[in-house]
């Protein structure tokens, strides 16, 4: 890479981490940087990707995909009072698409295969399997069963004030808890190592100093800053 | 002809519409348990006004017409609607950051039936509540979303953060923002690579499917509560599978096959 | 201001420059700190190590760039491997970033002398279609692709001519940070057996232990793995300057949260006292 | 008549594309049929790359307004923000994606600017560690234990201590933490499906039907 985008890279990516001290004009000036360029880029990609969709299409007389670029332009209405209600209609066929095809394919990704994964045996073929696949087992069973009651929401008042309901309701919660705990620290690895990269990219050799460069001028803009304005009011 | 393979799936599909028509059929309308995330709205709200500091809300970014986080983002948006009401009813002002360019017309939809159930009168509405940003559905990543609500809300200090919808692991640094803000936080989503991060962080957690439930229980209307109950009995039948196969599994039976037709 | 009000308030920024600065210390000086070898490095290192000479891999530069880092060590190492035990690499990759990461990776693994483009390894580049891609690359790479990423016909790499289908690799492996690996899975392994090996970061790790060691054979899940790999390849690298800043990190962390909890046993116990 | 425009039209044009597609999923179709339904998934990823232009104009119509008001602070930088919206858009648009010029961009400006974003979660895991890994109670304890557990598992640490720490940790994450997942990939999947059916019914409060 050459010089001058070293530079911007490393400024940028200093001024970004520094909100996690103090949110001051520099994070403000690489987060607009970034949202600029990244919409810019959202524009091309939307543009690449409706004329590849569309226009070969409509080359070969295939008409009716001018409807889907007027439907979409529909869209715009919701800037004005009085038409808004046109885009109710491109919206209907978003939303129904996005919600009926997530339906038929959750039904068997989420719902009929995670129950068969759960047919299991609790004792675990007592003759040829080990102990500890049998408590495996037969926690797991408890568990899936204690927290899917949790989310039993009908018959408050009537029937889930039942004692036994109401032990499985807290069994579940603290099951809940211990897979939560489990679950963000399963992550901390992940999000350390993801600095981890960053780092190695900022103390590279060839950007080592220009690293070194951006962090004073960054910290000093930190810490300096308020007690500059301040003065500034003064006088 | 039924399409092999997908039987089983259309027989519970199938059962699962009888099952509502004929639910909303009855008179009998089911009592549903409290969920305490829903009253933490309130609270927060509530708060806000007391503080006189903006209430913050986002449904997370993802397309509406995308598997999985199209159905979140319109629970996410029902939560929202719900979360606006309120803060029109109390007069605080609130800003919502969006993510999905093709759910801003039907958001600015939903606030305007927010302000009118409010009682307010449309014109105090006003579009600019609604902030976009570039996310997933627009460059792939969910990042300059990330960078611009951080900077947003470092900003505007909300007293409450209200994130409900599609998230991929953002919400740790807008959780962090806001907790420095000083924000009270409800978080829920459908991610189950997610739930935990909300879990261990928010004040109020929607825990996985009940934010499905946001619109069922913070409305009136008594069909609502049906479908709600619809989803009871789906989810007794799990039970009931997973155990009925434990009693057979041991008993040398398989009920496995059936299921896989 | 008492010493829990301190911490409290000045906790958090001396939390975030001691993290940075344990985190710098072992890039620039790798520590070596003691670790053990664990079962999952030592079956996946067999693996690779029991191939045949000029047996064909497939090497799936499947993650997105953000996951790329947490893998870079594990996707060295192994490459290294793959190339010390003379075998045939297919590089492709199902993510879009796929030729971003191949042309940082192949820096970093080195192509040792003597091995030659088209003969002992190949490019493919972005593949895309994801489940469907996998499935028309498992059935006839050659009616997917004509050319390679740098837009050489197949026909003109003599590596290719010995690739037809998936059972002709001996080993599938996919480097990933999202779900494409269960794709493997479902498009490669359930329908030709095609041996299957998994490497992916720590977040996907519960997703895919399940299909362990049944239908993946082997499966790395955590950026430590990457530095046991390079001391079980006498090649330390940047695994074990990951490990050490993990280490380093892991261990501030557990200092601050038992920082944290005192502060909140003193309040306990400052209430009672009041 | 405006009222069904409005209202009535849209609902059922849900309800429509809905049935066809979960139809044309199921049953086996004559192919012709079944290519005409397979259009609406397509028209409706064009909308929504369409959409990204409100989007584009929502983000512009604040900003722009911001720097007609001169707001202190902030407009400045919504110059900025103008300034390398235009300057992407116009040379991505000018000499296309796979441009060398293009590529300078991207690489400069934009990966600095998400890998950042995306590496400062290592900060925000860390605070976040500190803030609320606290024994507050009987729940937070269990969620503490499990999250030192698992932490102590996953890092040299642990092992340090025990030789068998790593294998606690995967336990958790293959045993409970799996277990309880899985109830919940039922319940949410559960959530969307009756979520889908309230949509087509025209029940859906985060939609326009519910009220």
């Amino acid at each position: 890479m050459d010089a001058i985008s070293l530079w911007i890279s490393t400024a940028l990516t200093i001024f970004t981490v520094s909100l996690i001290f103090k949110e001051t004009p520099l994070y403000r000036f690489a987060e607009h940087i970034f949202m600029g360029t990244a919409m810019g880029y959202g524009i091309v990609l939307a543009v690449k990707a409706t004329s590849d969709i569309v226009w070969t299409p409509i080359l070969n007389g295939q008409v009716i995909w001018i409807m889907s670029i007027i439907l979409g332009l529909m869209l715009f209405t919701t800037f004005s009072k009085k038409h808004s209600w046109l885009s109710r209609y491109p919206t209907a066929i978003v939303v129904s698409t996005g919600v009926t095809l997530t339906m038929i394919t959750v039904i068997r990704s989420s719902f009929l295969s995670q129950i068969t994964s759960t047919f299991l045996n609790p004792i675990a073929q007592p003759f040829t399997g080990s102990p500890e696949l049998a408590i495996n087992n037969i926690l797991v069973i408890v568990i899936v069963i204690c927290t899917l009651a949790y989310f039993v929401f009908s018959g408050a008042g009537t029937w889930q004030n039942n004692r036994a309901l109401m032990l499985v309701r807290k069994a579940a919660i603290y099951f809940m808890m211990f897979a939560f705990g489990a679950g963000f620290a399963a992550t901390v690895v992940s999000r350390i190592a993801l600095w981890v990269g960053r780092t190695r990219y900022l103390l590279a050799p060839d950007s080592l100093p220009i690293t070194a460069i951006i962090v004073v001028f960054t910290a000093l803009i930190l810490v300096g800053l308020e007690p500059l304005q301040k003065m500034w009011k003064k006088a | 002809m039924i399409i092999q393979g997908r039987v089983v799936d259309f027989l519970f599909v199938a059962f699962l519409f009888v099952l509502t028509y004929v639910l909303a059929r009855l008179t009998w309308i089911p009592s549903i348990r409290k969920i305490a995330a829903f009253d933490g709205i309130k609270e927060a709200v509530g708060r806000a006004v007391e503080m006189g500091r903006p209430v913050h809300m986002t449904p997370g970014t993802g397309s509406l017409n995308a598997n999985e986080s199209g159905p979140a983002l319109i629970a996410g948006l029902a939560t929202i609607a719900y979360a606006a009401e309120l803060c029109a009813s109390m007069k605080t002002p609130f800003i919502i950051s969006l993510g999905s360019s093709d759910a801003i017309a039907l958001t600015d939809q939903l606030l305007r039936q927010s302000f009118m159930v409010a009682g307010r009168s449309p014109e105090e509405y006003d579009p600019s509540v609604i902030r976009y940003f570039p996310g997933r559905d627009t460059i792939g990543s969910s990042l300059a979303f990330t960078n611009s609500v951080q900077g947003l809300m470092a900003r505007e200090k909300p007293a409450a953060n209200l994130m409900v919808g599609p998230f991929y692991g953002e919400q740790i640094a807008l959780c962090e923002v806001a907790a420095k803000e000083g924000a009270i936080q409800i978080g829920g989503t459908q991610s189950t690579t997610q739930i935990s991060i909300f879990a261990a962080l928010t004040d109020y957690h929607i825990i996985g499917e009940e934010i499905f439930a946001a619109g069922a229980y913070v409305s009136k209307d008594p069909t609502q509560a049906k479908m709600i109950a619809a989803e009871d009995v789906a989810k007794i039948i799990a039970i009931a599978l997973i155990s009925l196969n434990a009693l057979l599994i041991m008993l040398g039976l398989r009920i496995l096959p059936f299921l896989q037709v | 201001m008492d010493l829990t009000e301190r911490i409290e308030h000045y906790g958090m920024p001396a939390l975030y420059l001691l993290l940075a600065i344990g985190i710098a210390i072992p890039i620039l000086h790798p520590i070596g700190l003691p670790m053990v070898v664990g079962e999952d490095t030592k079956t996946f290192y067999a693996l690779v190590d029991s191939l045949k000479p000029r047996a064909i891999v497939h090497y799936g530069i499947d993650p997105e760039i953000g996951g790329f880092e947490e893998l870079r060590s594990r996707m060295i190492a192994i490459g290294a491997h793959l190339f010390a035990k003379d075998a045939r690499i297919v590089f492709a990759g199902f993510d879009p970033n796929a030729p971003e990461i191949y042309k940082l990776l192949i820096n970093d693994i080195g192509v040792p002398k003597g091995k030659e483009y088209g003969v002992d390894y190949v490019f493919l580049g972005y593949i895309p279609g994801r489940e469907i891609g996998i499935a028309s690359y498992a059935k006839d790479v050659h009616a997917l692709l004509s050319v390679d990423y740098f837009g050489t016909p197949l026909q003109n790499l003599p590596l290719m001519n010995d690739v037809k289908t998936i059972r002709d690799f001996s080993l599938v492996i996919s480097f990933s940070s999202h779900e494409l690996p269960i794709n493997y899975i479902q498009q490669v392994y359930v329908p030709y057996h095609a041996r299957v090996a998994v490497v992916v970061i720590g977040v996907m790790a519960p997703a895919l232990k399940p299909y362990y060691p049944d239908q993946i054979v082997g499966f790395l899940s955590t950026p430590r793995q990457g530095a046991e790999y390079e001391l079980l390849l006498h090649r330390p690298g940047i695994g074990v300057a990951d490990f050490d800043a993990q280490t380093i990190a892991h261990a501030i962390l557990l200092i601050f949260i038992v920082a944290g909890n005192l502060i909140v046993l003193k309040r306990r116990h400052s209430k009672r006292g009041a | 008549m405006s009222n069904a425009l409005r209202r009535s039209i849209p609902r059922a044009l849900t309800s429509l594309i809905g049935l066809l597609l979960i139809v044309t999923y199921f049953f086996q179709l004559p192919s012709s049929i079944v290519d005409a339904v397979n259009f609406i998934p397509r028209f409706s990823v064009v909308i929504v790359a369409v959409a990204v232009g409100v989007g584009a104009f929502t983000l512009l119509k604040y900003h722009v307004s911001l720097i007609r008001k001169r707001e202190p602070g902030r407009w400045i930088y919504s110059i900025v923000m103008l300034l390398s919206l235009l300057l992407f858009v116009i040379v991505g648009l000018g000499t296309g994606v796979n441009s060398e010029a293009f590529s300078w961009i991207y690489n400069a400006l934009l990966v600095p600017c998400s890998a950042t974003t995306y590496a400062m979660w290592c900060f925000f895991i860390a605070s976040a560690c500190f803030r609320i890994l606290r024994v507050r109670g009987k729940q937070a304890a269990v969620l503490l234990i499990s999250a030192i557990l698992v932490m102590l598992s996953n890092a040299a640490l642990g092992e340090l201590l025990w030789v068998n720490f790593p294998l606690i940790g995967s336990w958790i994450q293959t045993v409970p933490m799996m277990a309880v997942f899985r109830a919940l990939t039922i319940g949410i999947g559960l959530g969307m499906i009756l979520q889908g059916i309230r949509v087509l019914l025209g029940r859906e409060r985060g939609y326009f039907g519910g009220s």
